[in-house]
């Protein structure tokens, strides 16, 4: 495995650039960095959209929601990549859509979560805040989602690593990341696949555990610092 | 686009088929294996927690291909000649991408689980044992019934994801869903006719999935509400 | 202050309050008693609108409160609710639970929101606690840090769901003197409560409600050595069996 | 049309795979695209004098690539089938690719007969269901995700023939460790024919195309090309063994 | 029936309980009091071996109870214990919460425990609700279906932990009927609670501890009207302000 990389780390790393297109570890990084940023807040507006008292916004998000968690992201990265420039009318680059649909795709489950989360909150927290004269916005921002967040931090750690390993479904749309590079590299050296996946698998590996530990760290850190653990 | 013909119709429900039982295998696998785990972990042993916790962190963050590669192409070269031979003529590939996705899944059904876990008081542990009740007869009937009701959703949601996610094991050629689509393309390059088709039945399938997982959900639930 | 008129409110098929008069004016206290499932907790909770009511009429300084057009927030600054069970927002210091309403609701300064919340921590005592996270209090001065939560944003108003049923017969003693002290500044209460000390030390009146109605009013002397009603005299010996 | 359309832009967009050596991959020194692929569409933007921009693409894609026009050319593995060809438009073949079993030496198979009911291995989406049928009725076949995972499965015995191209096969062969070497079935399954993918219903551009194609056989260039990727020199050594020629005539 | 001789406990550098000596024969009822933190929980929850005790000894029957070999799922069969929170099962019925530990764990047979389930049930007067689930039951009921839980497998003692605080007045009444009962028909019982009426009518002997150390034993009389202690003397004061 040590020779695989030591032959092809710049391939992995970077992908073509600077001779081409960035690609490999550095592209996975920019889209699953990109991935996160965006579908947490696009999850927020969904759940809460979700959970409001306006009935068609509900229904119309639900409806949404479950299609969405329908499809499998392959067949949504495809589809975005080939059906929405003939909707908009201009083309899309796979790289965009990618991200996009990414962040839909994680925004989707990600919201079903932080709507579980957010209903676990006793009803009394709400009145409490409401009683005392707060708006809903108020509510949400300040007593209920500070709580609700905290609480599936370990469900959204799921959610947040499984979006950085999708990035590696880009490949069908030429997204070329790390999990295409590691294809590439496998047709180099042809005979040892299983080598080359290790070495995929290593790296994938030390990327989520970073985060997930990280997101760990921030949990026991906030727990403790708001004196629950 | 125009919609396919009959016989690659047939071929591809062929390949849904394949996916059912591929996701019905795998599902029943990684539910016992999670609440196994869920039980061992539960004893709050340094050791059982720290076995748990290095499975469920090997298979959260390592690509689900890379693992279903690892379970085809390197684990039975542990197994001895003769049984190896055995199973490659009965459709290894099958039943080694079942244990791959249903090991996958049962790590993230046990952070599942363990999550409704979290939200049962520890009195009610309490107060099974202190009726007599043994380690096993407390979690059996008293824990692992309420987990469980907490966690139906999230655990809808991974059974979505572990019905979509089959697909991966076209990688080691299981002829399943994807796998049919991408012959077809291959064979015809009518490539949105037929991912048209794939991506329908994939929702009709995860329609299906929502449906009934909605039904266990309202039937699980506790009748009482406000003070249960 | 707060005037009810043939207020009425169903859960469904399930009448919890039936035809409700009651007014009070500014400085009145009032305690609401009577069996489990009554109808007390809804009641004090149509007056800060946390119910919708089917019938009748509420006015709260001569403002229907389920008018469509009235801003409910700014009506519920002037009414302070202390639940039960606390409901103190367990992420949030002492401290930032009492502030949470100057700053964040009535835009104060941080300033002058710390010390308005030192003052009144101080007054219930729990000046000490200040950094403290509710999960670290004992209930008794959860109950209290509640109380100062809800008397921040100075309402006129108070109202109290069983405030003290909760706590163990020592930490009541603290949260009733709390009370005690309010009342005797001439805040307007409604409160919730079997409490009888509290009552007829404190209480102008004592409502009694049954079945959604309410069986009598009467002022605490009278109605604990004399109650009128039959339901009222029942209640009232198996709260003195104790 | 498209042919006017790619004379004024002055650039040719050309789709290939990007992981199929030696048609088309990444060079590790220089990590550039490289390959006969390639080299074939160099050819044809030279010749329409206008510059080349590869696109890699997924097998899946390729073809609403082009027909969606984010390409003009593809060169992606498309061997000619009718049905194929009612959906993208095959220029003349500028490749023929043997078709080949591969299989372990101690396994002392040496026909293609002697395969039948034997589980034979391909990489998935090749084409290879169909062409195997046809020889071997009562064999099954298993698709992997590539050649390598193929190879993978043929020496650890999962499979006992691993079907592909020539080319394909050639380097696992020259590759295999001493003490399980692999070896080609003499004999070709069948010869599939390769041509550019173009867009239908572009008489222009494809007649262009094929004009270059054959003009190219004629001057020799192609023969270079051949024998740069598979000639003599190259692990492959391989002797050109097809024309330039419309497919359909085959 | 129960001995506890010298009995300490610390959770980590806290000391919980303070060299306990108390002694139960067969048929006493015993109530413990005191304030807040005194340690009356931890102290019934060791008599059940619900916690480990760093100092000590705890007989129940003879045996003792920490003894390593001592099978603690059959100590624990003998004896009841009945929770403040009452911890039923939410997600069985009533009828499946007292039938729980003759099926599941005394794997008696299903008509058996059926029978024996019922006739608790109607012993505490829940006949009717026995297909109901938990948490359609207001409190005082859950309360009565956790005694009949602990009746069920029939154990010759039965422990208390404040089994009428979260309850309201009417339904403290009903509890303690119950817990009458199975006083006169001689059941071992140590209860914590600050029910005077019912130390006074059913308990042999009053406990008050304070910070973890029994101060105080007395009869009830006897304590109620002039404790001893000047702890107990404050405790009981506070209590009867209500
Ligand atoms: N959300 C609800 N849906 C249906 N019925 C309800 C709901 N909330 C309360 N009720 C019913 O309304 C009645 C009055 O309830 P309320 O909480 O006002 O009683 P209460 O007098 O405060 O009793 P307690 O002393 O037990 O607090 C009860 O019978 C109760 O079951
Ligand atoms: N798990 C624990 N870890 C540390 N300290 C504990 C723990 N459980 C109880 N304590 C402490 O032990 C002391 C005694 O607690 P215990 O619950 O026995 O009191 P109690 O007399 O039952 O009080 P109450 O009347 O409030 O129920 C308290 O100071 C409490 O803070
Ligand atoms: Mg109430
Ligand atoms: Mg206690």
């Amino acid at each position: 495995m040590l020779e695989i990389v030591r032959e092809y780390w710049p391939m992995l790393l970077v992908g073509q650039y600077p001779n081409g297109p960035l690609g490999g570890l550095a592209l996975t990084l920019i889209v699953a960095v990109l991935g996160l940023a965006f579908s947490l807040p696009l999850s927020l507006l969904i759940a809460l959209a979700r959970i409001s008292p306006v009935k068609w916004l509900s229904f119309v998000t639900a409806q949404f929601v479950r299609v969405i968690r329908g499809i499998p992201l392959l067949m949504l990265i495809f589809w975005a990549y080939f059906v929405v420039p003939k909707l908009i009318g201009s083309s899309v680059s796979g790289f965009t859509t990618l991200v996009c649909a990414l962040v839909v795709y994680q925004a989707a489950y990600l919201a079903e979560v932080i709507r579980a989360g957010i209903e676990a909150i006793p009803s009394g927290q709400i009145e409490a805040s409401r009683s005392m004269g707060s708006s809903y916005i108020l509510t949400m921002r300040k007593v209920i989602l500070p709580q609700a967040l905290l609480n599936v931090l370990p469900s959204m750690t799921n959610q947040f690593v499984s979006t950085i390993k999708e990035t590696s479904l880009g490949y069908v749309i030429s997204v070329n990341e790390l999990t295409f590079s590691a294809n590439q590299v496998n047709n180099l050296v042809l005979t040892q696949p299983l080598q080359v996946f290790g070495v995929l698998a290593v790296v994938y590996f030390i990327v989520c555990f970073s985060l997930s530990r990280s997101l760990r760290w921030l949990d026991i850190r906030i727990r403790r610092s708001r004196a629950m653990a | 686009m125009y919609l396919l013909e009959a016989q690659y119709l047939y071929q591809m429900l062929g390949g849904m088929v394949t996916t059912i039982q591929l996701f019905i295998v795998s599902w029943v696998l990684a539910f016992s294996v999670a609440l196994t785990l869920v039980v061992i972990r539960a004893t709050e042993l340094s050791v059982a927690r720290w076995i748990v916790d290095a499975y469920v962190e090997y298979h959260r963050n390592v690509p689900l291909l890379v693992h279903v590669l690892f379970w085809y192409f390197g684990m039975p070269e542990l197994l001895p000649e003769s049984v190896r031979s055995w199973l490659y003529q009965h459709n290894a590939e099958m039943s080694l991408a079942a244990i791959a996705l249903g090991l996958g899944a049962a790590a993230y059904i046990a952070e599942d689980i363990r999550s409704g876990l979290r939200a049962i008081p520890e009195t009610q542990f309490e107060a099974a044992r202190a009726m007599g009740a043994n380690y096993l007869q407390g979690m059996r009937y008293v824990i692992i019934p309420q987990a469980l009701r907490h966690a139906v959703p999230a655990l809808i949601g991974r059974a979505l994801l572990l019905f979509k996610n089959t697909s991966v094991t076209m990688a080691i050629g299981v002829a399943e869903l994807t796998y049919q689509a991408r012959e077809i393309e291959n064979d015809t390059y009518r490539t949105f006719a037929t991912y048209g088709a794939a991506t329908a039945m994939y929702l009709a399938g995860a329609f299906l999935i929502m449906f009934i997982g909605a039904r266990i959900h309202a039937y699980y639930a506790i009748s009482g509400g406000r003070n249960a | 202050m707060i005037k009810m008129k043939k207020v009425s409110k169903w859960f469904g098929q399930h009448q919890v309050l039936n035809d409700i008069d009651l007014s009070l004016s500014k400085g009145e206290v009032v305690v609401i008693c009577g069996p489990s499932g009554s109808g007390k907790s809804t009641l004090i909770r149509t007056i800060n609108r946390l119910e919708s009511i089917q019938g009748g009429r509420i006015e709260v300084d001569g403002d229907d409160i389920y008018a469509s057009h009235l801003n409910v927030n700014s009506l519920r600054q002037k009414i302070g609710f202390v639940f039960q069970q606390f409901n103190l927002f367990p992420h949030m210091t002492v401290l930032d639970n009492v502030m949470f309403g100057l700053v964040n609701i009535q835009k104060r300064s941080k300033k002058e929101s710390m010390e308005r919340a030192r003052s009144l921590l101080d007054r219930v005592g729990l000046l000490e606690k200040i950094n403290a996270y509710p999960g670290a209090l004992s209930g008794g001065q959860q109950q209290r840090v509640a109380i100062a939560r809800a008397l921040a944003q100075q309402p006129p108003v108070m109202l109290f769901d069983e405030p003290t049923s909760a706590l163990d017969p020592e930490m009541v003693g603290e949260v009733l003197q709390v009370m005690k002290g309010l009342a005797k500044e001439g805040m307007t209460m409604v409160c919730v409560t079997h409490e009888m000390g509290f009552a007829r030390e404190v209480a102008d009146r004592v409502v009694f409600m049954d079945a959604g109605q309410i069986q009598e009013i009467a002022d605490p002397e009278t109605f604990f050595t004399s109650p009128q009603h039959p339901r009222a005299q029942r209640f009232l010996s198996d709260v003195h069996i104790r | 049309d498209q042919l006017d359309d790619v004379k004024s832009s002055g650039m040719l967009n050309c789709g290939t795979l990007g992981t199929s050596q030696p048609f088309s991959f990444q060079d590790n020194d220089t990590r550039q695209l490289v390959g006969f692929d390639v080299d074939i569409c160099k050819l044809v933007a030279d010749k329409l004098g206008v510059d080349v921009r590869f696109k890699m693409m997924s097998v899946a894609a390729r073809v609403p690539e082009l027909n969606e026009k984010r390409v003009d050319i593809i060169a992606a593995n498309l061997g000619y089938t009718p049905a194929r060809a009612e959906q993208i438009a095959f220029s003349h073949q500028y490749f023929a690719s043997r078709q080949m079993l591969m299989v372990r030496q101690e396994s002392n198979i040496e026909s293609i007969e002697q395969l039948d009911g034997r589980r034979v291995g391909a990489v998935k989406g090749s084409s290879s269901e169909r062409d195997i049928k046809n020889r071997l009725p009562n064999s099954t076949v298993t698709g992997y995700a590539d050649g390598s995972a193929t190879y993978l499965a043929l020496q650890q015995k999962k499979i006992d023939a691993q079907y592909g191209s020539e080319a394909g096969l050639m380097r696992f062969v020259q590759q295999a460790p001493a003490n399980s070497p692999l070896m080609l079935i003499e004999t070709a399954v069948f010869v599939e024919p390769w041509g550019l993918g173009i867009r239908k219903n572009e008489p222009e551009f494809l007649a262009a195309v094929n004009q270059i194609l054959v003009e190219a056989d004629a001057s020799g260039e192609m023969t270079e090309i051949f024998n740069k990727w598979f000639g003599a020199d190259t692990p492959y050594a391989m002797q050109r063994a097809y024309e330039v020629e419309p497919i359909t005539s085959l």
